[in-house]
């Protein structure tokens, strides 16, 4: 076929489409569930069916990337942006993980969203989400990116205020559409640049002029271009600064979590980081930030996630700590080892996020974790692949989550690109804190005796098969996933950093610490919240301040309402349409329209309607003009 | 100084004599006159200057003005007469109904 | 027949067929309301069909006017009945075609009083904007440029709001003012044309020829540019744009934010710059610094407002700050942009002032806070909604994203090269004004959020009388511009190829001195 | 001098001679009232048709020389006027029954037209004279209310004062130049000795009196309130474009230098903004033209800043578009046998609803008259700022036009109660005559041809 990769983006459009318009309020709901639902999972089923089929093409072609081109979108001078689809070993992995995962999700849903009476919306809106996500992933220029990059945004802000009859929920919406617009200023900053310089948006041209260093990469600098496309990573990848918008993500529909929250959307920035790899080999102090911020948002999200009560919650802190732990390795240069587990995240974190779903279904929207427990036997598929899942991002040697951490650890101490032992202490730390947290939840969750109400507990039941398959099977990726070796995959393509010779030989070591750490923060959990209840709370008790810092998220959310929205409110407000349209601009025109009303009155005035005053204005007339000619003779 | 000058300094005299009572009398008759005075002001000086250059056409101009003289007086009076009936007045100052 | 002779009458036929509207809703004016409103809109459509044949039929290489015509008109005066079409006014043009029937269907229902005047009106109206864009010949085009107030004073101030006298009185005084100072500047200007040349032309072609010293220039610029200033609006000479939006009648609103507002944006390209490109480039700073200042404060205040035409209102400053910039940054991709951006904001405002247009018929009232949570009462209206929304936050895929990427780029493209040789203010300016993308999502999800999420609240509606979806006309005028929207951020390339080589000629122009070599003969 | 030459030179004035004779010998015979008017209006129009003629003939004659002389220009000057007093006579109509309205009419035009062809100062005063006077009987004629008898009375006397100030300069200038000739005044504008700059000075100021500038615009607006409609729009167009024309002949070839430019610059700036800022405030519609007509009669005087060629043309064409629509807004205007209702301007609220043609109309001679273009108030006043412009005076061209700028408020303001107000006829309303409504429609006519075919009308004037 001349256009698969075409293909595999629009075949989801043609799903949005379809159900868009007879599937939902628009069409008057004019099909019913199942076909709606149907018609939702085959198109990203497709999608996928062709995403391998590309992969044995490239296969075939020795990996050689695939350009696809579709149409010119402009020209403009010398310039022209094309439309064209570029597909190579990275972006093969990602439109894997995108169409497999998503396709998955999707069948989940529809057992998930059974009887909600937006159903067919939904799907158009998750279909809508896999075509931006794989323009995202499949685009050749910059351009292409850009329009999935915001479009993912878009298909986010739907689906977070999926449920917007509650205004909380649209609101979340809204504050994830703006943070990531935050970003994109500044991805929109770095493209400019990039333009400037190469006058084209094809990444591989950029990357290898970057590379080869040719002269026109000389006009800018490329860090700047780095950390100015990082701002725009750190939008969409939860990053310090601009995290707070993924927890609020919860609100939406628990397979949106799952699917964009988790396993695709918020990856965007460490594909983008790895995709412009060859920028950022030539910015090492962007890679320094990059790693700094990202071992400090793994680290900070962690410990919140250490409190948090709402599953969801857990998991959502969680995914930013993971995602830190992500750029922590682009940072180091490891960019391959980045994508492996932004693989291995993908399968566990979905894994988790949907169990939690199935949870939540269980328990009839019930999602806060004190008002659960013992749930092992009520629903033993989901506590089986939730346990798996948690296993495995806890690290637990053999399991997916194991592999993918520990390179990350491992580069993040010796890679000659920017490791350092510091970041790797750090990054320990969060391993040590994940595992807790992880099984802190999973305890909470399924162990030890029930503490749901009656009613609650009366209707437990274990989801349909759609659901629990599809958890199986992710299971089944959490486990197994690490053994696909994609940072040798992806050698050829983006070469992993050297090691610093004099640390190789700590590679074991460091091995055993990790496993060590994972199996500690098992342990600690089991002990806490195994034993009487009182444990944890003697402990809340001990250290309250920090509890309760760490439950306030740090109040990151109330300062930057305090310091950003409300000063612009006010300054707008009261500074500009006050003070500056209605006092300044309106007053002075006012003003003047007044001065002239009162001028008029006065010069009507002097009408007074008697002749001795008209004759004398003639008679001064006359003689001012006769002075006025006189003066020079 | 010479005749001339002097006379027309008298013309001038009687010009803005003339003006001056338009604005300063308040009686609609005299008013009128002065108007008469500002013109014969004017004669005055036209009829010198006729015979200083010795031709005839200031004079005959002064016989033109003799003439509009009259038509206005003839004009004025009814419309004076008028004013009068509406007014009972000859003050000037109350015929002020149109102003502003 | 071939096209030579062909094209020229079909453009005369396309910028007259109003006034024979105008005469024909005349005869029908004893006759219903009905027919007159059937006669402007057939003649509508007929000259946005006309308009098609022309923008296909326009030759992307050839650089000068097509479709000409040239009469002498006022002979004494050098003045000439001189219209064309070039990669100026082409989109525009077609953009204005393509807005009139909208405007007519759009006002169906909602005009009740005094029909035939206000189709009179629109009719006029519509003639004075085409007769604007198309006209070669400044006096020609300062006589539509101002033919325009009129009928737009009388629409706003007859079928209007609450403050509508207000209103349009205040939009014709700010307006006239700035004519006033540009008909002395187009005098002067036309005057030492003859004085330094010996020509008396008013056509744009010679007067691109002139020669003035740079401190003449920038009097002249300075007059010409408060004039297009004021109509673009660029703050801080907008405060009438905002009363202007809100009192208008829904048929006002669109065909000022659709088109009235590009007459600015377009004197500055077609007249204020090349006429005066020294002075141009000797301004750029403080014009792009108002661009951008009328960015963010637009932008700002979108945020606060609590009117939804208000909210409109003041997008549209920010949107058309967009378009400045692009102009001024003198690169051919900013000034593509630019032009996009025009026509964008065309599509994009005309759309979201028909949709406020539509709920205030239904609701009869602009107050934000009245409503919440249409999304459930009315989807397809919501999903129209969201539509503009998002193209005027500048979506990709949406027109708005061709208009602002671009011109942004082009500001970026300039700024860079500035700040190597130790210039930074262009550097500076271009990043603030990217922070209005923030800022536009900013304001339009508010209004969303407010409008079509939370808990159904919407004056006059109750569950026994519900509030109706958009009607079959409706749904018909907003497609029609959505397709527009999706068509111009999907495939922008047909429009910029036909715009290509008027934006070099613009380059060109403005970027070449034109003060003479010695500065005697004109005398100011 | 031939008598050959003296018929044809004169004959417009002959045929308005003869109108007035035939009047007066009806009104003796009692049977004026009636068919007065159609004698009136056939001796004006054949009157304005041969001087159209004659001009287009090129016929160009001085039968009394060094009195009275005609070229085609000027011919064609006093045909335009001629045919403008046509709309006059017929809006007359329904307010004069009577043969005294024709009589005083045509002799007015008699000496509107001695006046461009004026070659002595004793024509010119004849003519100025004989234009004014049956004006003040004109305007008691009216006499719809008491305060005409006191607009006449001021008009006279202060019209009086200007022939006054008029002859005063004549006859220094007389006494320094020795001659009467009107051609000896554009010389004497250079000269640097008192007297003369005495005689030129009061000479001009007399005009300014007669065409009412500031400051000695303050007749006009009582004098026009208190008139009845078309005389008051007799004196608003006519009149004061025949002063106009009197200027222009008495500058004739010279450019405006000396002292005066002083007074030409200063004096109708100052009547330009002064006009159109007390307009704002008026709520008589005759009153509010008054004060527009002396914001007009500024721009008129600009003309004179420019070069001597253009200026017989810029005036002339100027006069003929401030009238058209000027004498339009008249026409139209509803009848009301309350003079005062149908003068003020409350009575056109909402006057689109009752009348849309007249509203329309109204609205068009506005327009037009605050110089907004398309209408031909715009034209005309381009023409003045251009030749302005031209001479290189653009300071006041600009400071010109930012005065015309205050004026336009007070124009959209009456469109506004036409249009936007809402309000209902008063009871004794009714629409204007027949034959007003056909003035109307030829000052219609006329003003659509000055919009779409102004170069047309230069070429001829």
């Amino acid at each position: 076929m001349p256009h698969t990769l075409a293909l595999i983006a629009l075949l989801p459009l043609v799903g949005f489409l379809v159900n868009g318009f007879f599937a939902t309020a628009l069409g008057r709901h004019r099909t019913n569930e199942r076909t709606a639902g149907i018609i939702g999972s085959a198109f990203p089923l497709a999608a996928f069916a062709l995403t391998i089929k590309a992969f044995f093409d490239l296969q075939a072609g020795g990996f050689a990337p695939i350009v696809e081109p579709l149409y010119r979108w402009a020209l403009i001078g010398t310039s022209s942006f094309e439309i064209a689809f570029y597909f190579d070993r990275l972006s093969a992995i990602m439109t894997l993980v995108v169409t497999g995962v998503g396709s998955v999700i999707h069948i989940y849903s529809t057992g998930y969203m059974h009887n909600d009476k937006s159903f067919g919306r939904f799907f158009a809106y998750l279909n809508l989400f896999l075509f931006f996500m794989l323009l995202l992933v499949l685009g050749r220029s910059m351009l292409v990116l850009f329009v999935g990059w915001e479009g993912v945004g878009l298909a986010s802000y739907l689906l977070i205020g999926f449920w917007f009859d509650d205004l909380a929920n649209a609101k979340a919406g809204r504050k994830a559409f703006i943070t990531n617009r935050i970003g994109d200023a500044g991805f929109l900053l770095g493209m400019f640049l990039l333009y400037r310089a190469f006058g084209t948006l094809d990444m591989d041209t950029i990357n290898s002029a970057f590379v080869s260093g040719t002269g026109a990469a000389l006009l800018v600098p490329a860090s700047l271009v780095g950390l100015l496309l990082f701002v725009g990573a750190t939008g969409k990848s939860a990053q310090i600064p601009l995290y707070v918008w993924l927890p609020d993500a919860m609100a939406g529909p628990t397979p949106v979590s799952a699917l964009i929250h988790a396993a695709t959307m918020v990856t965007a920035g460490v594909y983008l980081t790895a995709r412009m790899s060859g920028i950022y080999m030539m910015a090492p102090e962007a890679s320094q930030v990059i790693a700094v911020v990202g071992v400090l948002t793994a680290f900070f999200a962690a410990t919140v996630a250490l409190v948090q009560t709402d599953i969801k919650k857990v998991l959502a802190y969680s995914t930013v700590s993971q995602l830190g732990f992500m750029f922590l390795a682009l940072g180091v240069g490891a960019y391959g080892v980045a994508i492996f587990h932004v693989v291995t995240h993908a399968f566990f974190k979905a894994c988790l996020f949907l169990g939690a779903g199935s949870v939540i279904h269980a328990l009839g929207g019930e999602q806060d974790i004190r008002k659960m427990g013992g749930l092992r036997h009520k629903i033993p598929l989901t506590f089986w692949t939730f346990a798996i899942a948690t296993a495995a991002i806890a690290g637990i040697p053999g399991l997916a989550g194991f592999f993918s951490k520990d390179e990350i650890l491992w580069y993040a101490f010796a890679s000659a690109k920017g490791g350092a032992p510091w970041l790797w202490g750090v990054a320990a730390l969060t391993a040590l804190m994940t595992a807790f947290y992880m099984f802190r939840l999973l305890w909470l969750t399924f162990m030890g005796a029930s503490r749901m109400s009656h009613e609650v507990e009366h209707h437990v039941h274990e989801s349909p098969l759609s659901m629990t398959g599809v958890l199986m099977l992710l299971a089944l990726l959490s486990a197994g996933g690490g053994y696909i070796a994609i940072p040798h995959f992806l050698e050829p393509q983006i070469p992993l950093p050297p090691i610093v010779e004099s640390l190789e030989h700590y590679e074991h070591t460091l091995l055993y610490v990790s496993i060590v750490l994972a199996f500690a923060g098992l342990g600690l959990a089991v002990f806490m919240f195994g034993g009487p209840a009182s444990r944890p709370e003697g402990i809340k008790q001990a250290m309250r301040p920090i509890h309760r810092l760490l439950s306030g998220k740090y109040f990151v959310d109330e300062l930057y309402e305090r310091v950003i929205v409300k000063p612009l409110a006010w300054f707008s407000d009261v500074v500009l349409l006050r003070g500056g349209d209605k006092m300044l601009l309106d007053g002075s025109l006012h003003g003047l329209a007044s001065l002239a009303q009162r001028t008029a009155s006065v010069v009507s005035r002097v009408q007074t309607g008697s002749l001795h005053v008209y004759a004398l204005l003639v008679m001064v007339g006359i003689v001012g003009a006769l002075l006025w000619s006189w003066r020079h003779v | 100084m010479d005749k001339v000058q002097l006379l027309l300094l008298l013309s001038g005299a009687l010009f803005s004599l003339g003006l001056l009572g338009v604005i300063v009398r308040r009686n609609a008759l005299v008013m009128l006159m002065c108007l008469e005075l500002m013109l014969n002001g004017v004669n005055l000086s036209l009829v010198t200057f006729s015979q200083q250059r010795g031709d005839a056409a200031g004079a005959v101009l002064v016989f033109l003005v003799f003439v509009v003289a009259t038509a206005e007086i003839a004009l004025a009076i009814p419309i004076v007469l008028l004013l009068v009936r509406f007014k009972r007045s000859m003050d000037i100052d109350r015929y002020s109904d149109l102003k502003g | 027949m071939s096209e030579f002779t062909m094209g020229p009458m079909l453009l005369n036929l396309v910028l007259w067929l109003p006034i024979i509207g105008v005469g024909l809703v005349l005869l029908a004016a004893r006759a219903n309301d009905g027919l007159s409103r059937t006669i402007s809109a057939a003649v509508m459509t007929v000259q946005f069909a006309l308009t098609t044949v022309l923008y296909l039929q326009f030759d992307t290489t050839a650089a000068g006017l097509q479709y000409t015509t040239h009469l002498p008109w006022i002979a004494q005066w050098g003045v000439s009945y001189l219209i064309g079409l070039d990669g100026f006014n082409i989109l525009l043009v077609l953009l204005t075609a393509f807005l009139g029937p909208i405007v007519v269907l759009g006002a169906w229902t909602s005009i009740k009083k005094d029909v035939p005047l206000f189709h009179v009106m629109v009719l006029l109206l519509q003639f004075a904007m085409m007769g604007a864009f198309v006209a070669q010949d400044l006096f020609l085009f300062y006589l539509f440029w101002e033919a325009m107030l009129i009928p737009m004073f009388l629409i706003i101030g007859m079928w209007g709001g609450a403050r509508r006298v207000y209103a349009t009185i205040k939009f014709v005084l700010y307006t006239a003012f700035g004519s006033i100072l540009m008909l002395a500047a187009v005098i002067y200007l036309v005057h030492s044309m003859q004085q330094t040349s010996g020509v008396m032309s008013f056509a744009f072609a010679d007067l691109y020829q002139t020669q003035l010293p740079l401190s003449v220039q920038t009097i002249l610029l300075g007059a010409f540019a408060l004039s297009f200033a004021i109509k673009v609006p660029m703050v801080p000479l907008h405060t009438w744009l905002p009363d202007a939006h809100v009192e208008a009648p829904t048929a006002g609103s669109v065909i000022l934010a659709g088109v009235l507002l590009k007459m600015g944006t377009y004197g500055f390209m077609k007249l204020g710059f090349p006429l005066f490109p020294d002075a141009a480039r000797a301004f750029t700073p403080l014009l792009m610094t108002l661009a951008v200042i009328s960015i963010v404060y637009g932008a700002c205040l979108a945020l606060v407002q609590t009117d939804i035409k208000k909210i409109i209102a003041y997008s549209s400053i920010s949107h058309l700050g967009y378009v400045m910039l692009g102009l001024l940054s003198l690169e051919l991709v900013g000034i593509q942009g630019a032009i996009i951006q025009m026509v964008s904001h065309g599509l994009v405002a005309a759309g979201l002032f028909l949709l406020v247009g539509m709920i205030y018929d239904r609701c009869h009232t602009r107050d934000l806070a009245a409503y919440g949570g249409l999304a459930r009462l009315l989807p397809v209206y919501s999903v129209f909604f969201m539509i503009f929304t998002l193209a005027s936050v500048g979506l990709p895929t949406t027109s708005g994203f061709t208009g602002e990427f671009l011109a942004l780029m082009g500001a970026f493209t300039a700024a860079w090269p500035a700040h190597l040789d130790g210039n930074n203010l262009p550097l500076v300016l271009a990043s603030v004004a990217v922070t209005g993308v923030v800022l536009g999502a900013m304001y339009m999800l508010r209004f969303a959020l407010t409008f079509l999420f939370g808990d159904v609240k919407a004056p006059h509606h109750s569950p026994e009388h519900p509030l109706l979806d958009l009607s079959l006309r409706e749904k018909s005028i907003l497609g029609l511009l959505t397709i527009a929207v999706f068509a111009l951020g999907l495939f922008p390339d047909g429009a910029l190829q036909k715009t290509e080589l008027a934006a070099k000629t613009y380059q060109s122009l403005v970027t070449t001195s034109r003060t003479p070599a010695d500065a005697v003969g004109v005398t100011p | 001098m031939n008598t050959q030459d003296a018929l044809m030179a004169m004959l417009p004035e002959h045929l308005l001679l003869g109108g007035i004779v035939l009047v007066i010998i009806m009104e003796v015979l009692g049977r004026g009232s009636r068919s007065a008017l159609w004698v009136a209006l056939g001796a004006v129009i054949a009157a304005s048709g041969a001087a159209f003629m004659l001009s287009n003939a090129q016929y160009a004659a001085a039968p009394f020389a060094g009195q009275f002389s005609v070229t085609p220009a000027i011919l064609m000057a006093k045909g335009v006027l001629l045919a403008l007093a046509v709309p006059v006579l017929l809006m007359s109509r329904t307010e004069f029954s009577d043969g005294e309205f024709s009589i005083l009419l045509l002799s007015s035009l008699y000496g509107l037209c001695l006046l461009p062809s004026a070659d002595s100062f004793l024509v010119m005063f004849l003519g100025l004279e004989l234009l004014a006077m049956p004006v003040y009987a004109l305007v008691l004629l009216a006499f719809r209310r008491p305060q005409s008898a006191e607009s006449a009375f001021k008009y006279l006397v202060l019209g009086g004062a200007a022939s006054a100030t008029f002859l005063m300069g004549v006859s220094l200038l007389y006494g320094a130049t020795g001659s009467m000739s009107v051609d000896a005044f554009g010389p004497a504008l250079a000269s640097g000795d008192v007297m003369t700059r005495t005689a030129v000075v009061l000479v001009l100021l007399a005009l300014f009196l007669k065409a009412a500038v500031v400051p000695f615009h303050a007749w006009a607006p009582d004098t026009y309130e208190g008139a009845s409609i078309p005389v008051t729009a007799y004196m608003a167009t006519l009149t004061k474009g025949a002063v106009l024309l009197a200027a222009v002949r008495l500058f004739s070839g010279a450019n405006a230098t000396g002292p005066l430019v002083d007074l030409l610059l200063v004096l109708p700036l100052v009547s330009i903004v002064w006009g159109n800022l007390a307009a704002i405030k008026q709520q008589s519609f005759r009153r509010m033209i008054a004060y527009s007509s002396i914001a007009h009669a500024g721009y008129l005087f600009y003309a004179f800043l420019g070069n001597a060629e253009g200026r017989m043309q810029a005036v002339l064409f100027y006069v003929i578009a401030y009238s058209v629509v000027n004498l339009l807004a008249f026409a139209v205007m509803p009848q009301n046998t309350d003079d005062e209702q149908r003068d003020s301007l409350d009575a056109l609220k909402g006057l689109y609803h009752r009348n849309p043609f007249a509203a329309v109309m109204i609205a068009v001679a506005m327009l037009s008259l605050a110089g907004l273009p398309p209408f031909p108030g715009f034209a005309a006043k381009f023409l003045i700022f251009k030749n302005v412009v031209a001479a290189g005076y653009t300071t006041y061209a600009v400071l010109g036009l930012v005065g015309s700028y205050l004026g336009i408020y007070f124009y959209l303001r009456v469109i506004q109660l036409l249009f936007m107000t809402a309000g209902e006829a008063a009871p004794t309303e009714q629409r204007a005559g027949g034959m007003a409504r056909a003035a109307g429609v030829l000052c219609l006519v006329g003003t659509l041809v000055l919009a779409v075919l102004p170069g047309w009308v230069l070429g001829r004037i």
